[in-house]
Order: C-alpha cells, then structure tokens, then sequence
C-alpha cells in the first residue's frame, strides 16, 4: 500500500488529494497504468505525461523509477512557485 | 539561514531590517518580493497550493546550495501559501554577502529554483472564472545557466 | 522614479514597505542595500564625500537609463554621503517589474553604475588610520556588460 | 576665471575643495600643465592622469575636452559609490 497524492489541477481532474493504493506497480509508469485505467477522471488526469511532474516521498523524481520501498508517491503540474 | 512557508502575510521591511541588522560583516544585501499582480485590473485573488512537508525540504536544500555555491553570510526564503489578494505579497528571498555578485547571484537562483522547482502551484480567481497559472518556458529555461 | 542624497540615515524597511506598497501591477520588487563592512572589525567608520550637484544629476541620469531600457513601473535610489559607522546602510536601490528579470537587471545596471559613475568617494577610518576606497578593477569591468 | 573643484585625496594633496582660477588653457589638459607647474603639491596630485577622473559643469568628461564655456571643472579620483 501506498500513499498517492493529487495537486492542483491533477487534484482537481481526479476530485480528490490523496488516497491509499494497492499495487503492484514495478514503477512510476506502471503505477499510471494502472490509475489510468481506473477511470475516466483518472485517464484524462494521466493523458499527457509531458504535463506532469512526480515527487516519491517528497523528492522530484522521473517516470522511470522504480517504486520499491517508496511509501508516498505525489502527481502534480509543472510547479509555479516564487 | 531560514526558511519559512507560511498563509499568513509577512512584513518585508520588518523582515528586511531584522535581516540586514544580523548579516554582522556583509557589505551587500538583496532582496527579491514577488507581489500579485492585477493584471490590468481582471485578477481579484490568488490561490495557491503547495505539498506540506516537500516545500519545506525543498526549499531547505535549494537555499543549502546556494549558500554552499556562493559567499554568503545568510539567505532567508518566506514563501505563502493560501489565498491572496492583488498587491500582496507572495514571498521573498534575501541574501547577503560581503559583495554584490555573489548577493546578486545567489538570489537570483534561488527565484530560478523556487519558480520551477518548489512545489507550489499557483490559481488566479478573475471576474470571468479561474484558471491554474501554467509554468512558462523561459523560467525553465532560467534553470539552465545555473 | 525617487533619487535621494542624504547625510541622515534611512530606514531599509519602511522605504522598502513603502515602495511595495506603490508599485500597482509589478510582480517583482528587487531592493540592494550596501552597508559599511566592519572588515573583521577593523574598520570603525566611513567616511564618503561627494560632489553636491552632480551626485544628483549623475544618479538621475542612471536611473532614467534604466527606467528606459527595462520594464520598470518604479525604481527608487538612496545614497548617504558623510560619516557612517560599521553596519551601517550606505545606500539602496528598488526597482519593480512586471516580471523579475528586468527587476533584477535594473537593479544590477543601478549599482554597476553607482559604484563607478556617481561622484561619492569613500574612506575607511579604522584603527591604524585611515584610507581611500581604491575602485576595483572588477567594478570598472562589470559596466562592460550593460 | 573658471571654478576649479577637488575631491578625495586630489582635495588632500592640494589641500583646498575649490579656488577660481585664471587661464586662458584650451583644454583640460591644458589647465592640468598649468596648475601642475605651480607647485609641488599640484604636481603631485596631478602625477598620475590615469588615477584621475574630471568633469566638465558636473558632466563626466575626458581630458581632451574644450575648455571653451565651461563655468566648473572638477578632478577627483575613480568613483568608489554603492
């Protein structure tokens, strides 16, 4: 079980911030596979992966990594802080 | 160093005086102030969201590098989050150095890195509805000079 | 636009609260404060004379220039001239931009030129006797930039 | 008679802010010739034109300048302001 956290309009598409996931997801990629096949809120949250940035447990991270050990995973837009 | 994300307003001369009074020995201070604009009068509020626990650390380990990378005497990051209204501000960073490039240089990175790399995420609430602010090219591209 | 030349000293924080505070539609403020370096406690006064008349017109020159070429709603200048102990604020710029490149630009150019083309000179009055600032080849150097 | 003006360790070594002086000097230069050759006090202050700066009525000017008009002529050394 992981923690899975939405923000911003991935929050909003998804309708709401965090939820706990059963998987057995090997990876980011995968763990979007499969959310996006929950869905249709969920697919179109995940329809362009370009548009979107992961943090595992609170550190930026790329689609490629593998999600062993990982207890928090975070989907979010491209960040507009400052 | 300190870094403080916050809702509630700041006061930029307080914090800028009680930040230049300790900086014993910097001959150089700067501060940036990101304010809301209004744009032209359309925007009324803005909202913004942020992943409690990340941008603390993120913002840590930003303003770590940056006073690792340059001659600094001490760095400050305030950065709000909730609702805002036109003319607020929104966050500062200062810097201080016993000379102005570094100062300079320093803040200006971290507003790259905030800007790009904190996880903050910015609405604007107008009359005719609201919208996510997108992330631009060029504060993207700002990154790569670092 | 506010050019000030002055033996009194000013208040970093009220005249940044009150530039911010003026600056409708600006995202970015950008302020620099120079303060006397106490030179690992060495230095126990400054002394900085000017040229009354020029100084003015000099800094006002700058400033329109950068008023020019940058996206500024507003830029501020404050220079002290007479005698100032370590610690103390010399002088400050603050500049406000729809966007904080041109904010820091400004504020960069502002300073560039004022180490080097407004008529103050400095002297270092410290325990073994006293010194000209003798400029910096560097300072001479960043104006190429511009 | 123009207002001749001293700052910094050029007001030092003359030892005086400001005197009126009577030339009939071309240039800048010119006047430099002149007042270096009164005494050693100016020739000191004046050894070096490369330490020097000079403004022509409060404007940044070179040595070369006319003196033709000019009300006030001021030396000092390289600015060290901010």
């Amino acid at each position: 079980m992981i923690d899975v956290l939405y923000f911003a309009w991935v929050r909003e598409r998804i309708g709401l911030p965090r939820e706990r996931v059963q998987t057995q997801a090997a990876t980011v990629a995968d763990l979007v596979v499969e959310l996006a096949a929950r869905e249709d809120r969920y697919a179109l949250a995940f329809a362009d992966l370009n548009s979107l940035r992961v943090a595992l447990d609170q550190e930026l991270s790329g689609f490629d990594a593998p999600l062993a050990g990982v207890r928090e995973v975070a989907f979010f837009p491209p960040m507009t802080g400052g | 160093m300190r870094v403080v994300v916050q809702q509630a307003a700041f006061d930029l001369g307080g914090e800028s005086n009680a930040f230049a009074a300790a900086v014993a020995g910097a001959g150089a201070v700067v501060t940036f102030t990101g304010l809301v604009r209004d744009n032209g009068g359309r925007l009324s509020a803005m909202e913004i969201e942020h992943y409690p626990g990340m941008t603390e650390k993120a913002i840590a380990a930003i303003t770590e590098q940056a006073m690792a990378r340059w001659s600094l005497v001490d760095a400050l990051v305030i950065h709000r989050h909730g609702r805002l209204t036109a003319g607020e501000p929104i966050m500062m960073v200062a810097t201080a150095a016993p000379h102005r490039a570094d100062a300079f240089a320093a803040a200006e990175f971290l507003m790259d890195y905030l800007k790009s790399r904190a996880p903050f995420w910015k609405k604007e609430i107008g009359a005719d509805g609201s919208d996510w602010v997108a992330a631009r090219d060029e504060d993207e591209a700002a990154l790569k000079r670092w």
